[in-house]
Parts: C-alpha cells; structure tokens; sequence
C-alpha cells in the first residue's frame, strides 16, 4: 500500500474504535487532505469528526489543544509544515507546557501531523524542515515517518498515546509504496536498522533514508566497505541504544538530513557521538546535509540545494578515502 | 440576588481584595517572586462572573488569583503556589501566572496575552460535540483583542455556533498602552458585532456582572451560539509588580476608586439586605482570617524536592 | 473610461487569459512545475485593480501571473520566471507564486495565506512616514479573511488610519473550502466594517473594479485612511494544478461563466466604444502572439548555474 | 554603564543621525520599553519613529518588514522571546526570504531585538531560548550580546546593516554594569575571548559566559589547568577561526549554555568540532546545558534546569578528571 493509504488506515482504525477522536485542519473533510491522507474518513464518521477549518494555523493547533483538555483526542494536520510557524505559539508555549505548569493536572492526547521538507519546486515558502525546532522542546514528542510501515504504525501509536506528538511526514514520500505487516508490533520509539553492515554507520531519517539506500551500493562497490544504515524513526527522543551499538561496531557515524546543514537536527547526533562515543570513533563524523540558503524554486537548484543519492555517495567517499568531507 | 448570594460575593469579594494585598505584601518581602499580577479594584467582575458561571468550564489569564479562589481553589493551594511550594495547586511549578484545576473546569492561567481564547474555542466545540450544554467561558483583557488569536476565535465560534461566551475585561490598558492608542475604538465589543450578540457591562458592579454573564449563559445553554460581553473595569495597582504605573493620571485613578466593587456591594449589602456593621465585620474578618490561614500555610509548606524536577513533562517516560 | 483605457485593460485582460492558457499547457508538458495557480476568470478584477491603482505600492499573493503583467511586468520575464530561467524576473529563485518588481511598486507573490499584509500595513506606515499620498494596495482571497494576521492588520490600520486599500478577491473557495463553511457569512467585507468604511464589487465587472479601486485610492490620497474593498470573483480554473475540482458543480461554474469579464469587456468595446470584429481580432492576435514569444524566449532561456546558488541570501557574505 | 543604557545609546546614535530609523514595539514609546532599553527616546524622536504597537506580535515583525520594503531602517522589539513565537512566520518564512526569492530586489535593513533566557521566576512561558531556531533559518544573522561593549557596538552594527539580524539579549543582563569604548572598532561577527588560557577552550555566550566566568577559578584551582574562555558573539555566522585556533591550543572543547541540552545550540559546535577539529581533541568534547524540562517557577527547581556556576565548575572538573560528564 502507499504511505498516505497507511496513514489512512492508521488513523481509519482509530477513529473506528475511539470515538473521542477527532481530525482537523484545511480541507481535511470533504475534500480528503491535500495529500489524500484524509481520503474517504468524512463518509464514514461524519463532518463533526472530520472538521474542515479555516486558514487559521494558530486556532488549528490551539483548538485542537482545547479539545485535548476537554477530554477528546485530536488529530490536527498542518497542510505544509511552513504554516505550522504561525501555530508555533500553541505548538511550543502551550502544548507541551500545560502539563507540566499544571502538575500534570492537565493531559493532552494528541497529535499534529506535519508534512514536510523538499517536494519539487514549491520553492522557499513551501519546502522547509523544522525537526530542529520541534526536537528542541521538552514536552514534545517528535516522530518522523521514512516508511510505509512504520508510518502506520507509529501514528496509531501516536494517536494512542497520552502525550502530545509531532508527527512528521515527508511530503515525497506519500506515493512511496510498502508493505505493511498490520500484525507486527512497532515500537514507534525505536530506531530501524534498515540494512546492516560492519563498517560504515549511516543515520538518517524520512526521505533522505531512501536516498541513502539508492546510494549505498555506489558506495560499497567504491569503498569494498559495508554500510549499516539506521532509520531514527523516532527524533526525539533518540534511540541512542540503537545508534551506540552501530557505533561501536563500525568506529564510524555519517548522519545525512535534508535541512540546512547550519542548524539542522543532525548536529545533535554527531555532537552526541561526539561526547558519549568519543573513543569508539576511528574517524571523525561526517554529516551531510543541505546548503545554507531558502529553497530556490528552479529544479537544477533546488537540488543542488540538499544532498542527493549521488552527492551522499561522493561525499562519503571522499571522506572514507580521508579526503575530507 | 438572593441574601445568601449576594453575601457569598461580597465575601469572595473581600476575600480576594485580602489575599492580594498580602500577595502583595509578601512579594516586597521576597517570598514570592517572578510576575506577580494584582486584581485589586477587578474583584467585581472576577468574583461574580465566576459565581455567575457556575457550570462549564472557565479558561483565563495570569491575572487570575481572585478568579481562581472565587470558582473554589483553596486560598492556601493558591498561596503556596505563589510561595513556589510543593502544596501549591501546581506543586510550585506554575505560580502565579499558572493556576489549574480541571476538577473545578478551571483551566488557567496563560501567561500569552490572548493564547487561552483558541483554547477555549476548542473546549467548546469538545462540549458541543460531546451534548455537554453549559459551554464556555473566556476571560481575556482589552490588550488581547487586538491579537490575531482573539479574531480567529471570534470568526470560529460564529461559524460553528459553539457554546461560548467571550468576556473582555476591559481595564483599558495593556501594561502602559491605553487601549485607545493601538485600537481604533475604546470598547472592544464592537469588534464582535459582525460575529454574534454583545452585552456591555459596568465591570465595578458585581451585581450586573452577575446577572449579565447568568443572561448571556441561560442564552448558551439554550443553543444560542457564541456571545461576547464586554466589562469596564479599572485595576488599582500597576500591571504587575515591576510596573512603576506613571502612565496614569492620579485623577483618573480616584475616579475609578470611587465606585470601587466592595463599597458598592457593601453599600447594597446593608441597603437591600439589611445587614449592620457586625454583619458585616464577621465577614470581613473570616476573609482576613483565611488569608493569614493561607499566608501561614504557604510559609511552613515543603520546597519541591530537586529530584521532581522532570515530574509531568510527559505521561510516560522514555528515552 | 476613455476608449485607450478600455482598450487597455481589454488587451491585458486577454494577454493575461493567453498567459495563463499558455502556463497551463507548459505546465503539463512538464516545462514548469511546482505550485501553479491560474487566475482564469478573474482577470476582470487582476487587470482593472492594477490599472486603477497606478501610483502606489501594491501586495498580493501567489495567484499573480495577470496582476503582475498589468502592472507593467515583462510577459517573457513572467514566463521565464515560471520555466525557473535566469532571465525570470526572480532568476528562477521564485517561480509563480514569487514576482517581485519593486521599481514597479509590485511586492509579490507571497505563498503564506494573508502574510503579505502585515507587510503591506508596514508599507502604509512608511508611505505615510514619508510623507507619500499614493497609499497602498493589498490583495488577498477569501480564505485570508479567517487568518489572524488579517485582523491585526484590520486594526492598526484603523488605529494607525494608515493609507492602505484592503482588497479581497472573494471567489468562495480556499482550495476545497467554500467560505460559507469556515466563516459565517459569505461576503467578507462584514469583518472589516466595525474598522472602516467598505465597498462591494462585481468582481467580473472590470470598468465597476476600475471605478471602484480609482474612487478608493482617491479617498486614501485625500487621507481619509484605510478602506476595504471586496470584488466577488469566479476562478473557472482549479486551486492550482494538482487540484481535481470536483467540490463544485457544474451548473455553479457554468453561472459564473456566463459573467465572464472578458466577454463583458468586449461587449462593451462594441457598444459603447464602437469597436469592430477587426478591431478586436487585431488586440486578440497582438497578446497571443505577445504570449507566444513569452513561451519562445522562456523556453530558450539559461538554466541559472549552479555556482550562482548562494546568491542573495544576504546582500553582504561572511562567514 | 548599564546593559540597557549602551543598547539605548545605540539606538539613539544611529536614530539622530539617520531618520529613517524608526523603533516599534509593546510599550517601547511612552512607556520606555519594559526593559528600559528605549527610554527618552520618544521625547527626542517623537511618536512616529517611536511606535507603540498593539500586542500583536505577528504584525511587530510583519510591519516592520514591509517599512523595510519601503525603504525605512525598523527595529523592531519583542517584549519577551516566548511571544516571538507568534511571529515566527513574518520572522521565518518572510523576513530571511524576500530577498532570495526575489533574486536580489528587495533588500530588508531591520532589526529584531529579542529578549530571552531564564530569568528570575518567570516560569516556562517567559523563560526560553530560541537561538537554536533562528540559527537553522539561512537569510538571518543571529546575534547574542552577552557583555555591554559588545551590545552598544554590536547593535549599532546590526542597525547599519543592510541585512536582517536577530539581537538576541538576555534578560538578566539589563542590569550588567561595563565599560564601553565608544572609539573602538568591533567586529559584530568575530568571537571574544573573554580569557586566554592553554588548557581548556570553554565556549558560551550571553550570560552563560558570566557564569562561566564565575566558575573558572574554582576549575583552574581544582585542575591546575588554565581555561581560554570564548564568547561566541555572532550565533549565525560562527567564526570558526576563532574557536579553531583556541581548539588546537587546547585539544579540548566544551560548550556552555543555557538552553536545554535536547536540541540545544551547543550541539552545533560540538558538532563541528568532531566534524573539522576531530585530531586536534585529546579528550571527547563537553556540552554542558540544562535540563530537558520546561523551566518552573520555583527558585531552587529553576536553578536546577539551567547551568549554574557551581554546576559548570562541577561538571568541567569531573569531565577533566576522567569522571565522565
Ligand atoms: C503574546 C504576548 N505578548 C506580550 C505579552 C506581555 N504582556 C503581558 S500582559 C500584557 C498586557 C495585557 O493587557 P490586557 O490584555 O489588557 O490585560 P490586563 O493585563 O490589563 O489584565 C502584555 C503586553 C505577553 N504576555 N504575551
Ligand atoms: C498560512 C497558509 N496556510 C495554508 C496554505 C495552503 N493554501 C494555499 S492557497 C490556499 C487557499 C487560499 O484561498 P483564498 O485565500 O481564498 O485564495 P484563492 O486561492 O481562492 O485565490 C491554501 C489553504 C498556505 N499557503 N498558507
Ligand atoms: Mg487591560
Ligand atoms: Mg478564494
């Protein structure tokens, strides 16, 4: 099945057996999701649980909070994750935080799900990644789905758990097809080992996972080394377990991110593997991500603009051969 | 207005006034610290909304003490929690700004200017959606209606006719900017007109307040939709502590304090009801009671302990 | 109107319904991508808005291929733009929803629903600051009216009486959503009537746009502060390219047709300005084959390079 | 002189002498600022450059843009970095953009001053910090005045420019009494170190490097070892020169803030280090931060979330000693 089909099943499933839940955000209802996610969800429960919103990010996020306090469990969607920036009052001030300032008096089960990163020319306004901003808020839990599987998985467990949860999508990945083993049970806070290897560890997450596996078997012919690449699935919290015992084995970490490499998330990982696996390294870390600059909407551009099947393996390369990064 | 009512006000009233005062009075001594908002000269409309509002559920700002104390916290949960203590209704972690009780449906206590009103809007269409009828309530200053937040509740709420009553204290300030000074008009009710029905109201008057917010509930009750009732109000001290409050005229202060919400329920207290001076001075002397009951209490209670300090950032704890 | 004016805003009312035809074939043969968002059928507001409003700043969104080319932007440069070559107005950086020209006084192209006009009030500060009379122009659609920063802009222009023209191009949808459905009332310019005056336009009526946006920037240049303008509108196309249309019917669009500006405007060339069949197949073929070399030299346009990436991102580079 | 008065010196320097400075904010007129920092300023400059603004945060950073557009130079003020958030679309998706999607043609001289940090009891919805978001936005430049020569210079600086800047200041340091040479060339980009030592390279910025400061004679008594003490300064871009040649004197790093160590900035530069400085380190670097919670609103927790000069000390000198972090 396609990822947005798992997702839709994911939440079809729900919403079967909880009937406190609720999704929300623009053209959620009647017009199924702009990315199709929502697809058929109205028909079956309802315009009261399906609710169209209007062009009102703050209130699309700050209802849904409300909702959360009085007792249901709502599943907001952001259309793009640049608009969640004018939610982000609510995201960051509110939702993470009423519990704790009310002694955990007030608990809030949800979700938002925010679709991300570079589609294909939707240019600077419509092509960004905020895991970095998301990952930086204690209350939050931050979950990015890179796989059909998973996907489905992680967002039940998301919309079962009693704890707010940013769920991230890749807005590429949606056509993306898997299968999905709906009796498999998937802990949505652990990290994939998506292909192992003994010599190279390489983390990653959402779409550029795919991109690194196009780009291992370039890299393994070059090198006649073996990758291991790991699937965080989980941003925050991290999976170190996973990542340590990779470490350990390889002597090496490359952490690939499609964000801008200033700020990016993946300067957590290696500034991790830094300070805890400092003597298991053989080599220094190396992560590839994308350049500084908004997204520019010519195609040749924008990807120059992130790393890219081929520029993952010349970088990696060149750096396993130590000709810098 | 009942006898028993109108006492149960006047009491709360005082009540209020007093835990302030010593509020006040123990934040110049250094036992509570951070923001500290007063509601002196608020009471009127704080006290009698919230009584007025009896059922449904009530979201607020940080200048919420007397709110608080009015819909039935403990004086001495909500002392502690300015002393910072572990007994306070939020175990010390929220203070002042932060006060919450979902058993009371009282849920704050925002320190963002504005960003309980998506909230409540939430709550409400969660009320709506689960045949609950009392709706709800939001409180909000005049300085928060000119934030996009206030707007696109107003807009959500009448498109969905959910079960809100939207309620502007209007004290015409936002720490020093008169209200008229960044909005085209002094009363805010205006702003909801192409929404749904306004009701205004003397906000130093605790019986109008009383009956407005009963009215504009019995309307919510009855499917209505959203209402927004606007009260004028005058608060006596600055903004918070640190506010110096040389922005006002002395002139303009005296006026408000000369229909001051206590005296003038008072005042209806021995006219209407009939109650003397000993009437009078028991209550008076029970609210002062319960605030030193309060004070002692905040003072002797326990400091959290450091090891809770990741307590309730999440339900379940991982990674 | 005089016959130039009618002429002109007929022949960019075609130029712009060729361009648009034009994009919307390339778009599918693959030469352009990403967001395309086609103003077919409201070229009768696009056109006469920009011609009205001649001196001054103008703000819009990402459906902007016409209004731009009415303001005096190149056809090719749109073009290109769109086919993300080097020679587009934004070098390929911006492509449709980003044309910018400020020696035009053209502001984009903003692909963030209402976040152009806080900008645009910002503007108006400055203009006013400046001691400039033109004022400025901001235009949004319908689904921007439900955004906070359309409120807020409401206000501190209202407060600020900043010489600012608030136009919403109301065509009923935001991609799927009928506005009816998200907001309680249908015509938007309610929501701005407790700020400032407002008026209501037949949006598909280019010479009622043109008085209409000519009367209200007169108004502004006299000081009398903000006005809102609503123009009821009809795009005959999809949201944008990916969108199906299927949450509308038939017969709704086929109406909307019927009031097609363009036709309306050449009925009225006939009528009133005594132009014949010539006249206008001679206007006709000048803005196809005026699309035709915009689609010819897109096409035969650089790609940008590679090393030129960075450019712009600051004006000075460190670091 | 005071934090507070260099920044309001330099703000009124740079209003006499160009008029097309203009300061918005909530309560930066009349008022004076909430800080102080823009008292006696509408007194000189008068009402029009000095704009009160409704609490409307979007609309702060929104209308400041589009003043930019039309050629004037605004600073604009946010009360308290929590409330940024409302206006992190105009601050995100607008202000670093317009010029890069616009290939150059429009060019946004503005500031955004942005008080933040842990002050005293303010509790989690007035005691953030969001360097780490702003520095993961290319088309910012990102600020942190820690020391009072550097704000006067500094936002002196940012006003001349032609591009946007983020100030970032930190609320307990209005009151931070320093000298300041008003003849003196100061680059707003390059670190300042604060102390030069051969030991160990400690790296901060705002007030943590007063705190760091605090702790270092316990450290260098404790360890017999010297520590070089850097003020980062300029957030985005870093000068790396600067921490380069500390590093390679020391073959050590640690990396002191404020913020919670879960997505904190921090990570950037032990990142950077392990990518770029990795055979120059003798010993795995420190990140030192605080905690992943919300802050509270009692004295002693809110103490125990951030990084304090007893805790820095302690945990420079374990980290040293081989006791781990
Ligand atoms: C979004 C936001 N902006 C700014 C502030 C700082 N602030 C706190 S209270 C206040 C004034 C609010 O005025 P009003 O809404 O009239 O309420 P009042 O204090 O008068 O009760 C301001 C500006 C804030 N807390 N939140
Ligand atoms: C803040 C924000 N939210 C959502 C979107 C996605 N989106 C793009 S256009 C659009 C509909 C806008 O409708 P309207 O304002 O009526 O303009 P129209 O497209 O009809 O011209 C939406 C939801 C966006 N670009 N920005
Ligand atoms: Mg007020
Ligand atoms: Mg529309």
């Amino acid at each position: 099945m396609l990822y947005r089909e798992a997702l839709n099943r994911a939440i079809d499933e729900v919403m079967a057996i909880d009937e406190t839940v609720v999704v929300l955000g623009e053209d959620v209802g009647r017009y199924g999701g702009s990315y199709r996610v929502t697809e058929g969800l109205v028909a079956k429960y309802g315009e009261a649980r399906l609710i169209d919103t209007p062009i009102a990010e703050l209130s699309i996020v700050g209802n849904a909070i409300g909702m959360a306090m009085a007792g249901l469990r709502p599943v907001a969607e952001i259309m793009t994750a640049n608009f969640a920036l004018l939610a982000f009052d609510q995201i960051i001030n509110h939702m993470p935080k009423y519990r704790y300032m009310s002694a955990g008096k007030i608990t809030l089960p949800m979700v938002v799900r925010f679709p991300q990163g570079v589609s294909r020319q939707l240019a600077a306004q419509h092509s960004e990644s905020y895991e970095q901003m998301l990952c930086a808020v204690p209350g939050l839990r931050v979950l990015a789905a890179g796989d059909v599987n998973y996907a489905y998985h992680a967002l039940k467990a998301a919309m079962l758990s009693d704890d707010p949860v940013v769920f991230i999508e890749h807005e590429l990945l949606y056509t993306k097809k898997g299968e999905v083993d709906f009796d498999a049970e998937v802990d949505p806070f652990k990290a994939r080992v998506v292909k192992a290897g003994d010599d190279i560890t390489i983390v990653s997450y959402l779409k550029m996972v795919d991109d690194v596996m196009a780009a291992v078997p370039e890299i393994e012919k070059k090198l006649g080394k073996q990758c291991e690449v790991i699937d965080l699935c989980s941003l925050n919290p991290v999976d170190y377990d996973t990542l340590e015992a990779s470490v350990k084995k390889t002597g090496s970490i490359v952490v690939v991110e499609e964000d801008h490499k200033t700020g990016g998330y993946g300067a957590q990982i290696v500034s991790w593997a830094a300070e805890k696996m400092f003597y298991s390294l053989d080599e220094p870390p190396l992560r590839i991500a994308g350049e500084d600059v908004p997204i520019p909407y010519n195609r040749t551009l924008e990807l120059a603009a992130i790393p890219t099947p081929e520029s993952i393996a010349a970088r990696i390369v060149a750096w396993a051969e130590g000709n810098g990064a | 207005m009942n006898k028993l009512l109108a006492e149960e006000i006047y009491y709360d009233m005082v009540l209020g006034r007093q835990f302030e005062l010593a509020a006040k009075e123990h934040y110049m001594a250094g036992d509570i610290a951070g923001f500290l908002h007063l509601d002196i000269g608020q009471e009127g409309f704080s006290v009698a909304a919230m009584k007025a509002f009896e059922k449904g559920d009530v979201f607020t700002t940080y200048r919420e003490h007397v709110m608080a104390i009015a819909r039935g916290m403990e004086p001495k949960a909500v002392m502690a929690e300015l002393f910072g203590k572990e007994e306070g209704v939020s175990r010390g972690r929220g203070g002042s700004m932060h006060l919450f009780e979902p058993a009371l449906f009282f849920y704050g206590g925002d320190a963002i200017v504005g960003g309980q009103i998506p909230n409540a809007v939430g709550c409400a269409y969660a009320r709506k959606f689960q045949g609950s009828e009392d709706g709800v309530m939001v409180v909000f200053g005049d300085g928060a209606t000119n934030g996009g937040a206030f707007f696109e509740s107003l807009n959500i709420a009448s498109a969905q006719k959910l079960p809100l009553l939207f309620v502007c204290e209007n004290n015409r300030y936002a720490i020093g900017t008169e209200i008229t000074r960044v909005a085209p008009f002094e009363r805010q009710a205006k702003k909801a007109e192409p929404y749904m029905v306004t009701m205004e109201v003397d906000g130093m008057d605790a019986v109008t307040v009383y009956e407005a917010v009963r009215e504009a509930q019995t309307l919510i009750q009855q499917g209505h939709g959203p209402i927004f009732l606007e009260a004028m109000t005058c608060r006596y001290e600055g903004h918070s502590m640190s506010d110096p409050d040389i922005y006002r005229s002395k002139e303009e202060l005296n006026i408000c304090k000369g229909k001051d919400a206590i005296e003038q329920m008072e005042a209806r207290l021995r006219s209407k009801y009939g109650l003397g001076d000993e009437a009078i001075s028991v209550m008076r002397e029970r609210a002062e009671a319960a605030v030193d009951d309060a004070v002692a209490f905040a003072a002797s209670a326990q400091e959290p302990a450091v090891e809770t300090l990741a307590d309730n950032v999440f339900v379940e704890r991982r990674g």
